[in-house]
């Protein structure tokens, strides 16, 4: 099983990175999506399809159309796209960020008593899922909603001030 | 940023970020649509700037058929230049001949006797069946229909067609009427196929009516859209079924009475909102009455020659002088202004082209529009290549 | 896979005998393996022919509605004898298949390549969770509808991926316009099946079917389409599939009369075939769901008929619904950008969300029994009735067919 | 109710379709290689040189190289060069005839006024349209040789037209036989009366008697 | 409707200065046309269109005419007196005099709201080199538009006061006015090797002799 485990791990991390890595902001774009996909593969190896499947319903079908727009809509202007070479400054500034999280995460971890052995993974039926999320959980649910919500507003109003002030410097 | 930088974004390698200047949508982007375009109906082109999908400004172009019509009725005889006539507007070749054939006849003075009268006006309503029948089928292509409407329109075109076809001998290039009457007398077969066809298109206007006038979705891409005010219509010189769409009473088989045309009670159908939707209704309301017309003509068709006897073929020298006629073509006013010097070729042969000079305000009707609009307004002009740029 | 019952007529279980004998001796991990080779084999060969048959199907279809007969004309190989021009999805595969592949210079080679194998695999692993028979479900899966409007999400990035990638200014327009399109009708069309859950009370596809068995009356299946919310939202639910598979009324991004060939226009040869398949296996899987959501999947709708086996039945109304959206495509005109999203958000969006609580309304008051029985069918179907003719009405607010005066004469 | 009009337009289309099967109206194709659309008598294509019969087509073109045609065609598409030597066309009459006969077939636009001016019925609307070549340019040049068909092949394409002009023509032969026979009289009558001697020499100098018109009187049978 | 004299009459007291003057026609068709000035013609042409029992609302036609110069040979007639007395000699003295040439712009109006027309107008160009211009008619009637720019693209007559003056049938780079009388076409234009008549001539003239070789001459071409 940790073969899989570790493959998951491999593919989703590599799409992250390269997108990252890439200058093309497009292609960066969809391998993020990419690396969602890989998100969704660790839910299924864990057994959650329902979560699996609304990841990626979610995420891979609207959450990229956002940024996707996002990306193409907020191109604000010429100085924004230059990006400096990479000096010395930035990348240890970079390193140092990252030295922290990866700091704080490791402590989390240790920190919680895990339950050596592997127990069973509970299979719960979608049914009993959908009593939970509507029952106890019901107000995480309509906040997530709400975000997404936040989010495509943001794109709109984000561009629609972009609209605004062009006006002035179109040519 | 106009579009062409946009994609720099993505080019591969992505090594040189080239200059990416203002906001995406900010900028207009231009659309040259034609002249090689499926929904221009012939070699036309609109060179349209959009903002997001509305249209910001329209400028048609054309002169791609231009075969300088007028310099070849210089150099040919009078005669000669009624086989060109059919290729103005190569949907209606037999109005075509009627105007040039009336405009010499009012040079030169011709009387033309009574059944040839009667056999043009049949030829001609025959003509605005087939012309109104095919405008119908491009503008519901041009709305989206994937061919439906159009197949329906050319099967009952092709009928009109084999009747022209066993009368003058060709389809489309009739080349059929002379000066002082008409080239063959129409048997009386004939008379009993255009008699049947004529009880028969009726039933096939119902049929085309119910797939399409209640239809929803074209009354709501066409209502609405194209919208042209009497007065600039007046005043831009439209005529024809796109000047009674917006409401003006101005029909030339009514105003002028040429031919024969006072002895036939038909009505005139008047649009109130001057929309493509109203376009394509009065055209539709015209081929009904057209068959009405038909009915009557082909019942009251006189016996007599189908010539003026005195009439000459070759050697016709109407004497000095300019004389203008005008014909309520399908599609509006075709006018034919001759000046002739005695000679047997005319000094000056111009033709007043109806769908050029509709094209006039196809930009007021298209702006504020989205390019979907823009295709539909450009079909219900019903434009025809060969008489837009002669 | 359910047990097979023993009783069961003997073609009900054909398939999974025949399957049985090919893999028996296979040890337990490669039986598995080999099993699910076959049936994905099994579906790429079924569906795949009927895409092809449907491609002519369409053309013959379109041709005999315009008073034509429609392709006739190609031979099978080496047989000089044409019949109905059965031919011609071989001929249109050659076709494709030897035309040159241009792709344009600047274009995003990678992007390019990866939109029609993204667009094709997405619709085809849909078909994962489609009951087709009383045993042939590819995968049983506990939220097996949510994996497939999951899978069917990925076709927008796919579109945007084709339009982006192809560099040209038509191609780039028409992906917005796709875009636009595709995601405000992916709500009217997971609004359609909600209710569908609602009252079968699980998202597994098998489950939802083993729900609408039985029969009222003797011959009145239990079909959800035979409901007042279950009919409309069947509707609603074809429209929207119509608009996500870009067929007729909706197919705007290929608008031929605006924009040339919309997202497609820089792609030729076998990528443009993929473009087309995938269109095709869209329409299908959408279909297929209809089918399983509303008209009770693999059910026989009279108990005497019970004996032709399951996945003919799915097979037949599959054709039938295929059909309809061929019609619907020989009639219908194209709407506009603007009026196909106020369609969507001002008309699909609440009719659905109406539906929603119809459905709720209906399954609480399951046990009403006589007098209330007909009183609950008539609160149903007025929740439906009213809100289409009200908000209909305002939809088509400034559209009237219209009376014209003559001139007096 | 919103959506009426789109059933009905359904209907109309299902009508169609179910139509196309068993009403020849409905399915208005004919498949042209294998059908061949019966064409109208009255259809025109290129025009061709009328010869009286089919075994000597130069000599007896009814063209008289009158060039009426040639000022006459719009497109000035024909070309006509005279012959310098006479030869006695069906009336007995010494006519010219063509040597040279050129129509530019890739010019002609089929308008027939050639037909219309031609005092001779020489020229007549061929009904041949599957003359695609690959040469376009000499290949569409029809020089005389390709021009000339006999008349029975006129009888065939037009038959009423033909008849008509086959009646026109013998009347005026008859015509022209009679106003010989009558000029002859009057010359033998003048003769004889101032000196009878005379008489003999204008006897054998007539014209001998018309010509056996081979054009038969009843057009033969097509 | 009112005759063109009638027509001038109330013009010419409408609008004193103007030199208005009525064009006979001498064809059966008698359409007699209306000589306009070039200083009055919009204010005149908007008179007409708003005038009460005129309101020519629709300009039907707008076209051009070329009238090149033209000799014109007058003999006249006159009888000289014999000085010895015998018979008066008649003496025919043919004059020549050259007619100068212009551009004609020719408006048919007709009226929509009495059914009424066509009254004619015309203006006249200096002469057809460089006093070409005409007042246009597009500010009072909005037809005039595209028809005036086809005769400024193909007789090469501007239209002063036109809203957007350019050629609308010719490619804009295009030269010459094609429908001027003395206009001779290129000889390079796509070259068609109908193996007689002028365009053979024009070709063998244009291109080497190779080309024309390829087309075998037709048997007793003409040379």
């Amino acid at each position: 099983m940790n073969a899989a485990l570790a493959f998951i791990a491999v593919l989703t991390l590599a799409s992250a990175a390269v997108a990252m890595a890439l200058r093309n902001l497009i292609h960066s774009a969809l391998l993020l999506i990419a690396s969602w996909f890989g998100l969704a593969a660790f839910y299924l190896w864990a057994g959650a399809e329902f979560v699996a499947f609304a990841q990626v319903l979610v995420y891979v079908g609207a959450i990229s159309m956002v940024v996707l727009f996002a990306v193409l809509l907020t191109r604000r202007s010429r100085q924004d796209l230059a990006v400096e070479p990479a000096s010395l400054g930035r990348a240890l500034s970079a390193l140092l960020v990252g030295a922290t999280v990866a700091v704080v995460l490791a402590r989390a971890i240790f920190a919680t008593p895990l339950a050596v052995a592997p127990t069973a993974t509970p299979t719960i039926s979608v049914r009993q899922l959908g009593a939970q999320l509507m029952g106890p959980h019901a107000a995480a649910l309509l906040v997530v909603g709400v975000i997404l919500t936040v989010a495509l507003l943001g794109a709109v109003v984000l561009a629609a001030t972009d609209r605004a002030d062009s006006k002035e410097n179109a040519p | 940023m106009s579009v062409s930088d946009l994609s720099s974004l993505g080019s591969p390698g992505g090594s040189h970020v080239r200059a990416v200047h203002d906001e995406f949508h900010g900028d207009l982007l231009e659309v040259s649509m034609g002249p090689h375009h499926p929904s221009t109906h012939g070699v036309f082109r609109m060179i349209v700037t959009l903002d997001g999908e509305t249209i910001v400004k329209l400028k048609p172009v054309f002169g791609y058929l231009h075969r300088n019509h007028e310099k070849l009725g210089e150099n040919t005889s009078y005669l000669g230049s009624m086989p060109y006539t059919d290729r103005l507007d190569y949907l209606s070749s037999m109005t075509n001949n009627w105007a040039y054939a009336l405009a010499v006849e009012k040079l030169a003075g011709q009387p033309v006797p009574e059944r040839a009268e009667y056999v043009r006006v049949i030829l001609a309503e025959l003509t605005r069946l087939l012309n109104h029948t095919c405008l119908a089928g491009f503008l519901m292509q041009d709305c989206g229909c994937s061919g439906t409407p159009l197949m329906y329109a050319f099967r009952e075109r092709e009928k009109i067609l084999d009747l022209f076809e066993s009368l003058s001998g060709s389809r489309m290039m009739c080349n059929y009427q002379r000066f002082g009457g008409c080239r063959v007398d129409p048997s009386a077969d004939w008379l009993d196929g255009a008699k049947k066809l004529t009880d028969g298109y009726g039933a096939f206007l119902d049929e085309f009516e119910t797939l399409l006038t209640g239809n929803e979705i074209i009354m709501a891409r066409t209502q609405g859209v194209g919208r042209l005010s009497p007065a600039l219509a007046i005043s831009a010189g439209v005529t024809g079924p796109m000047l009674r769409a917006t409401g003006v009473n101005y029909d030339l088989r009514k105003v002028d009475g040429y031919g024969v045309y006072p002895r036939f009670d038909f009505r005139v159908p008047l649009g109130d909102h001057g929309d493509v939707y109203d376009r394509y209704m009065i055209r539709v309301l015209e081929m009904r009455e057209s068959i009405k017309i038909l009915s009557q003509a082909l019942a009251g068709i006189p016996a007599g020659p189908i010539m003026d006897p005195k009439a000459k073929l070759r050697g016709f020298r109407p004497k000095a002088g300019e004389a203008y006629g005008r014909i309520e073509g399908p599609k509006g006013e075709i006018g034919f202004f001759l000046i002739s010097d005695g000679s047997p070729n005319p000094y000056r042969y111009r033709i007043r082209p109806p769908s050029f000079i509709n094209l006039t305000i196809l930009e007021d009707m298209c702006l504020g529009q989205t390019v979907a609009d823009a295709v539909i307004i450009l079909g219900s002009v019903d434009i025809v290549l060969g008489e837009v740029d002669r | 896979m359910s047990a097979i019952a023993a009783t069961e007529p003997f073609l009900e279980r054909a398939p999974q005998l025949l399957r049985d004998a090919a893999t028996g001796f296979l040890p337990e991990p490669w039986r598995w393996l080999v099993n699910s080779l076959i049936a994905i084999g099994v579906i790429l060969a079924v569906f795949g022919t009927l895409f092809a048959f449907l491609t002519l199907a369409e053309r013959k279809i379109l041709g005999r509605v315009q008073n034509r007969p429609g392709p006739n004309r190609t031979p099978l190989p080496f047989i000089k004898i044409k019949f109905f021009g059965l031919a011609q999805p071989f001929a249109d595969g050659v076709k494709s298949l030897t035309k040159e592949d241009i792709v344009p210079r600047d274009a995003d080679q990678v992007l390019h390549f990866l939109a029609p194998v993204v667009l094709l695999a997405f619709s085809i692993i849909t078909f994962a969770v489609i009951p087709f028979g009383r045993h042939l479900v590819p995968v049983e899966l506990d939220a097996g509808v949510l994996y497939f409007f999951a899978a069917g999400a990925a076709t927008e990035l796919a579109v945007f991926m084709a339009g982006w990638a192809s560099h040209n200014k038509y191609s780039l327009l028409a992906a917005m316009r796709a875009l636009a399109q595709l995601i405000s009708y992916e709500l009217p069309l997971l609004l359609a099946w909600v209710p569908v859950v609602l009252v079968a009370g699980s998202l597994s596809t098998t489950e939802i079917v083993t729900a609408q068995a039985g029969w009222k009356f003797g011959f009145l299946p239990h079909w959800y389409v035979f409901t007042p919310w279950g009919f409309a939202g069947f509707v609603i639910f074809i429209v929207a599939a119509l608009a996500e598979s870009n067929r007729s009324p909706f197919d705007l991004p290929e608008a031929e009369s605006e924009l040339i060939a919309g997202h497609l226009t820089e792609y030729s040869g076998f990528k443009y075939a993929l473009f087309f398949m995938a269109e095709y296996f869209g329409m299908i899987a959408l279909s297929g769901m209809a089918i399983t959501l509303f008209l009770g999947g693999w059910r026989a709708p009279l108990p005497f008929l019970e004996w032709i086996p399951s996945y003919a039945w799915f097979g037949a109304k599959l054709i039938v619904l295929l059909l309809g959206f061929i019609w619907i495509r020989a009639t219908f005109p194209r709407l506009r950008m603007d009026q196909l999203t106020r369609f969507a958000w001002k008309f699909l969006v609440p009719l659905a969300l109406i539906n929603l609580g119809n459905a709720a309304f209906w399954s609480l008051t399951s046990h009403w029994t006589g007098a209330l029985q007909l009183i609950r069918w008539a609160v149903s179907l007025v929740l439906i009735v009213g809100p289409f003719v009200l908000m209909g009405r305002k939809l088509s607010a400034g559209v009237a067919p219209r009376v014209y005066r003559y001139a007096p004469s | 109710m919103l959506g009426s009009g789109l059933l009905q337009g359904l209907g109309v289309t299902a009508k169609n379709f179910v139509g196309s099967f068993h009403d020849p109206a409905r399915l208005t194709t004919t498949e042209y290689p294998e059908v061949k659309t019966k064409l109208p008598e009255a259809y025109r294509n290129f025009p061709f040189l009328v010869s009286e019969n089919a075994t000597d087509p130069m000599g007896t073109l009814r063209c008289v190289a009158c060039q009426i045609c040639e000022k006459e065609c719009p497109p000035q598409c024909i070309f006509i060069e005279k012959s310098k030597d006479k030869k006695p066309d069906a009336t007995g009459k010494l006519q010219l005839f063509p040597a040279v006969f050129d129509i530019d077939v890739s010019v002609c636009m089929s308008c027939q006024i050639c037909v219309e001016v031609c005092p001779f019925d020489a020229i007549k609307m061929d009904q041949d349209f599957e003359i695609a070549t690959t040469d376009r340019f000499t290949g569409l040049m029809l020089d005389k040789h390709a021009l000339a068909k006999p008349n029975s092949y006129f009888h065939e394409i037009h038959p009423t037209d033909a008849a008509e002009v086959d009646g026109r023509l013998a009347a005026e032969r008859k015509a022209a036989e009679e106003k010989a026979k009558a000029a002859a009289a009057a010359k033998a009558a003048l003769a004889a009366a101032p000196k009878p001697a005379p008489a003999a020499l204008a006897a054998t100098a007539k014209p001998p008697a018309a010509p056996s018109a081979e054009a038969p009187k009843t057009p033969p049978a097509a | 409707m009112e005759s063109a004299e009638q027509i001038r009459d109330r013009l010419l007291a409408q609008f004193p200065g103007a030199e208005i003057s009525v064009v006979t026609n001498p064809g059966v068709a008698a359409q007699h046309s209306l000589l306009l000035g070039a200083a009055h013609a919009r204010a005149i042409a908007e008179f007409l269109r708003d005038d009460a029992n005129l309101k020519l609302d629709q300009c039907s036609n707008v076209t051009g005419i070329d009238w090149p110069e033209k000799e014109i040979i007058e003999t006249t007639k006159s009888t000289v007196p014999d000085p010895a007395g015998g018979p008066a000699k008649v003496v025919e003295l043919k004059t020549k005099r050259i007619q100068p040439g212009c551009l004609e712009v020719v408006y048919h109006l007709y009226s929509i709201a009495l059914r009424h027309g066509p009254v004619v107008l015309r203006l006249r160009t200096g002469n057809r080199t460089d006093q070409s211009t005409v007042p246009s008619l597009t500010p009072v009637w909005r037809a005039c538009e595209f028809q005036e720019r086809e005769v400024f693209d193909l007789y090469g007559v501007v239209f002063e006061g036109h809203p957007d003056l350019r050629r609308i049938l010719m490619w804009d780079a295009f030269k010459d006015h094609p429908m001027r009388r003395d206009y001779v076409e290129p000889d390079d234009y796509e070259w068609e090797p109908t193996p007689h008549g002028a365009v053979l001539e024009k070709a063998k003239a244009h291109y080497p002799a190779p080309s024309v070789a390829a087309v075998p001459a037709a048997e007793g071409a003409k040379p």
